[in-house]
């Protein structure tokens, strides 16, 4: 089933993502920026629906909005925030934080300006009915081996934050 | 009209879920169909929760409002809405404004999915369960969002309860359900399916429901996952995060009225979306019972005819309570009432003997039977079971479901590896 | 406007390149650990934006297969950088990343 | 019991525990209003996370000053205030005052209404103790055997309803003995409900005993020591299942107690497990006692001699039961008027409350709801 009204829908979606980002970078209330954040990742969930990857979009919902970011809420809650919210809010290398910023952002603009004519203009259409199935299909055979590494580096991350996180050992 | 009644009977006869077939009106349909149905669905709930439980405790539960508080429901949204809808001072407005709101969509939106018949859901998508587990752990943010929004100390212990649960429950949730989805691969092509339809159809194509399929894996599956979805829900025996005489309410503690109502209905729809879950990953979705053992058309038939039996059966139910209604001219209101009542009753269950309305109708029936098994289930872990502590809550997640889960998941690979490998070639 | 309204990958690039530019200027110039970790996820988001919309344009699968991996990454990097805020926290009871200075001399 | 062992030096109540994360203790007010506290106990908690770190109970909002009351009052009058004490167990708190004026007074109830009063007073007992099994069932999150106990109990409460025509705060007993003789069927009435309760203690135990989640929640929950609750005058079946077999009826027999035959059920752990086991228990021993009152039931006078105006001689007395909470002791001067110069009550829950610190450090918030359920404080009494 091919997306409708993708101009449309393009537009929106990426309207409430980047002023869901930009909310994420200049609340005060880091449970604010939390939530801004996960409409971001909604939103682009909603994206890779567009650009034909269900799973994508799927594992999206589940490990970012439902996983990670409801870490990051509980560990919000369990640190006060009250005093740094009082607080300054940018640090002092702001400015040259910005520029840096900014140059980085002249550099997305000369090379997208540039090499814009490498890009097809009309993107292939993709099967999405056995999506899943290929994608399983392609991490369980090409990328077996970094599959078992992805699993390795979670398994390390784990025990990492089970040792940071514990008062004594 | 000739064209509109063609317009229907197109639909009628395809073959396809509005969704599948871009027909945006019938998806629409679809949706206002399933809205009201859930809001029925929920009233209901209500109102026999209250009535099972009551009679489970010796005691008859709504009486007044309506024959044996049937009205009871209604009364209580409407007293719902007007009442006043406080904001705590100190809370945080849009975060407190904004919670109820996710936790009902979050809710609602897993009906996108639900299978009530080959044809009957909305869509059929590619990544159906994956989609429904999403989008059911949303629900979690919302209630975080509830209880940190009130700025109030009993919400919040109820808000970091509910996140460290859905965290301790999730896993073992997936790994049932991908052990059941592996049960999905076991035909021809060797390809499974995550759509819900596609894992029905999977089932009727082996002739058996997933919960008896190499036994007793799929039934360890099913029981993990069955403890799993108590939990997602938050209901007794796992209600920590709204242990009223821990919490008093927990994360709903400073809400009321309208809001308090969503939190309410959503949590109502939520354990109707988790049964849906069990009922189509485990339980056959809408097939009917024992496809394969009582085959043949007269079974057909026979099993066809259940409901219009049914809802005659609840027509008797309503008569009979009728005839026992006191006679005194104060309940001739409520002994009419109780009539009608049964008589429309009546009236749907004849409509569903018509051939051509049952066919449509019986697996969304089936289905519907199966997620009010559940519900009473619901009910009955209420009246009998006392409240997990939080501690032992979290430890039967990690160290009891979580093994049994990766176990079962082991077992289940290995024993389709061997039957397709050995067994089969 | 007829490139307006024709959505190509250059159009996902160039959301992906704004949602890392945000992700660097909230690493960049805020001081709360949270929400420094936050941008972080936003620039992985961003690659991953872009990794899926070459999938879509080459057609292969290798690009949605490798965001399933930055996703992964992107847990185990939230699971520790959590783990450190909280360690963090215990010690010197404040969540601003201008005080984690004591390798300075 | 020697002096090193009312001591509870191992306990360091005065130093909080320090928390997980130093700036996060969380301060939580339960009560006064809260569904869990029994009444208007007011319990100031001070958690890591769920942990508590310690906890300080607010009493006072149920005070009505009734020991003063008692200083104002002729000995007779006085009489129905106790009631309002416990009210849950009126019956008891009639008969340790009206036993404590009798010691005063220095006369003897005959034997029948001694029989009587047994009878009612445990009858009172099992009410109480099914009470408590209600309530501390419905906080641990079992709704249901408050509606089995409350059904039951209300057995009990029709048979002080015909005899006394109240049913909570009864004013059962009278100085010297009772008011009223028995009413026709009483002893029938009783005897049926014990065939009618037997089986029904079965069935309470049916949902709870073996049950997992039950057990999970109780056992090892507020434990506290034989010491700790001798130091701190715990009594009751609080002491009684730490493992000290310490019961009024056996230890300093009053009424006639001492004709009866009867155990003193005790536990080991002093877990909240053991004190619902110990309370079973003892609703079944009550049910024992009953049963031999009733069948000895002796005929004769219900009154001894008293004098319609009391004036005790001068003196004071005290005397203690065996509440089913625990020690209910009446402290009386008499300066030998009409009036008590000092009436002083020690009730059960009152002592017994203060063990909540000590049993709720380092468990989690849950328990303290499992531990407050599990003393069986009634907050008429801890405020009197």
């Amino acid at each position: 089933m091919a997306p409708v009204a993708t101009p449309f829908f393009f537009y929106l979606l990426s309207g409430i993502m980047l002023i869901g980002g930009i909310l994420v970078i200049t609340r005060k209330n880091p449970v604010h920026s939390a939530l801004a954040l996960i409409v971001t990742l909604l939103a682009q969930a909603s994206i890779y629906l567009m650009l034909y990857a269900p799973f994508v979009a799927g594992v999206q919902i589940i490990l970012y909005a439902g996983g990670i970011m409801v870490l990051f809420l509980f560990v919000i809650m369990l640190v006060s925030i009250e005093r740094s919210m009082k607080e300054r809010q940018f640090n002092s290398q702001w400015v040259v934080g910005m520029s840096a910023a900014t140059a980085l952002g002249g550099l997305f603009i000369a090379v997208y300006t540039k090499g814009k004519d490498i890009f097809p203009d009309h993107a292939l259409s993709m099967v999405e009915d056995d999506n899943t199935q290929k994608v399983a299909t392609m991490l369980y055979g090409q990328y077996m081996f970094a599959f078992e590494i992805a699993s390795l580096l979670l398994l390390v991350a784990i025990i990492g934050a089970v040792v940071m996180a514990k008062k004594r050992i | 009209m000739h064209e509109i009644i063609q317009y229907i009977e197109s639909y009628l006869t395809s073959d396809k879920t509005p969704g599948a077939a871009g027909n945006m009106f019938w998806a629409l349909v679809y949706i206002m169909l399933v809205f009201a149905g859930l809001s029925v669905a929920v009233i209901a709930m209500n109102w026999l929760e209250r009535k099972i439980l009551a009679h489970m405790q010796v005691r008859l539960g709504p009486m007044r409002v309506g024959p044996h508080g049937l009205l009871q429901p209604i009364a209580d949204a409407i007293k719902l809405l007007l009442k006043e809808d406080i904001m705590p001072a100190e809370a945080d407005g849009f975060v407190f404004w904004m919670a109820p709101l996710i936790v009902v969509l979050a809710a609602f939106t897993v009906f996108v999915v639900v299978p009530f018949g080959p044809t009957h859901a909305i869509t059929d998508m590619n990544i159906g369960i994956l989609f429904m587990l999403g989008v059911s752990s949303l629900s979690v943010l919302g209630i975080v969002m509830a209880g940190w929004a009130s700025n109030s100390h009993y919400p919040l212990i109820g808000a970091l309860r509910s996140s460290a649960q859905m965290v301790s429950y999730e896993v073992a949730m997936g790994l049932a359900v991908v052990s059941a989805i592996l049960m999905t691969s076991l035909n021809a092509e060797g390809t499974g399916t995550l759509s819900m339809i596609g894992i029905v159809q999977a089932q009727q194509a082996q002739g058996e429901w997933f919960i008896f399929k190499f036994f007793p894996l799929g039934l360890i599956a099913f029981f993990i996952f069955a403890v799993a979805m108590v939990a997602e829900t938050n209901r007794a025996p796992f209600d920590l995060a709204e242990a009223e005489s821990e919490l008093t309410a927990g994360f709903h503690t400073e809400y009321s009225g309208f809001r308090w109502s969503l939190f309410f209905l959503a949590e109502y729809s939520a354990m109707i979306a988790v049964s849906s879950i069990a009922v189509t990953l485990w339980l056959g979705g809408w097939l009917r019972p024992f496809p394969n053992l009582l085959s043949g058309s007269t079974w057909d038939l026979l099993f066809s005819l259940f409901p219009g039996v049914t809802f005659l059966l609840f027509a008797a139910i309503c008569f009979y309570n009728t005839a026992r209604m006191p006679k005194h001219p104060l309940f001739r209101i409520q002994t009419i009432g109780l009539a009608g009542f049964g008589a429309v009753l009546g009236v749907i269950g004849l409509v569903l003997f018509v051939p051509a309305v049952s066919v449509r109708v019986q697996d969304i029936f089936w289905f519907s039977t199966k997620v009010a098994g559940f519900m009473y289930l619901y009910i009955w872990y209420r009246g009998t079971f006392p409240r997990y502590r939080f501690d032992q809550l979290m430890r039967m997640g990690w160290k009891v479901l979580l093994p049994m889960g990766l176990g079962v998941l082991i077992l289940t690979a290995s024993v389709a590896l061997l039957q397709q490998k050995i067994w089969h070639p | 406007m007829e490139s307006m309204l024709h959505i190509t990958t250059l159009h996902y690039l160039v959301l992906g390149a704004a949602l890392f530019l945000l992700g660097v200027i909230g690493v960049l110039t805020r001081r709360n650990v949270v929400i420094v970790l936050m941008s972080i996820e936003l620039i992985l988001n961003a690659v991953n934006l872009n990794l899926v919309a070459f999938s879509r344009m080459w057609g292969g699968l290798h690009g949605q297969v490798f965001a399933i991996f930055v996703i992964t990454d992107a847990a185990a990097e939230a699971a520790v950088g959590l783990g450190i805020l909280i360690a963090f926290f215990r010690n010197k009871e404040t969540v601003n990343i201008d005080e984690v200075n004591l390798l300075k001399w | 019991m020697t002096d090193s062992n009312t001591s509870l030096s191992h306990l360091d109540l005065e130093t909080p525990e320090k928390p997980f994360l130093d700036a996060n203790e969380l301060v939580i007010n339960m009560g006064p209003q809260h569904p869990a506290t029994h009444g208007v106990l007011r319990v100031i908690l001070r958690l890591d996370g769920e942990k508590v770190l310690g906890l300080e109970c607010v009493i006072g909002y149920l005070h009505r000053g009734v020991e003063k009351i008692g200083e104002h009052r002729t000995y007779t009058m006085f009489n129905p205030y106790v009631d309002r004490m416990d009210y849950v167990a009126a019956v008891s708190n009639g008969l340790g005052y009206c036993e404590t004026v009798e010691r005063l007074l220095n006369v003897e109830a005959p034997p029948r209404a001694q029989h009587v009063r047994v009878i009612l007073t445990e009858l009172n007992r099992i009410a109480s103790h099914q009470l408590w099994l209600g309530t501390h069932a419905l906080d641990i999150g079992a709704i249901t055997p408050l509606f089995y106990t409350f059904r039951d109990r209300e057995e009990i409460l029709k048979i002080y309803e015909k005899y006394c025509g109240a049913r909570l705060t009864t004013h059962a007993f009278r100085i010297g003995g009772l008011q009223y003789e028995t009413y026709t069927g009483f002893e029938k009435e009783v005897k049926n409900f014990l065939t009618f309760f037997r089986p029904k203690i079965d069935e309470y135990e049916e949902l709870l005993t073996t049950n997992r989640i039950w057990v999970e929640r109780t056992k090892n929950v507020g434990t506290i020591s034989a010491e700790d609750c001798i130091a701190l005058g715990v009594t009751g079946p609080v002491l009684r299942a730490s493992g000290v077999k310490w019961d009024l009826r056996k230890a300093q027999p009053y009424a006639n107690y001492k004709n009866f035959d009867f155990e003193i059920p005790t536990g080991q752990n002093g877990d909240t497990y053991d004190r619902y086991l110990v309370r079973m228990a003892e609703m079944r021993q009550s049910v024992r006692i009953i049963q031999q009152a009733v069948d000895a039931l002796p005929e004769g006078p219900i009154m001894a001699k008293v004098p319609k105006v009391m004036k005790p001689p001068a003196g004071e007395v005290y005397h203690s039961i065996e509440a089913p909470k625990g020690e209910l002791g009446y402290f009386i001067v008499s300066d030998g008027s009409t009036q008590p110069y000092r009436l002083r009550v020690r009730p059960p829950s009152f002592v017994n409350l203060q063990a909540l610190d000590v049993m709720c450090r380092g468990q989690l918030v849950a328990d303290v709801v499992a531990v407050i359920g599990t003393l069986d404080i009634v907050l008429g009494e801890v405020d009197r």
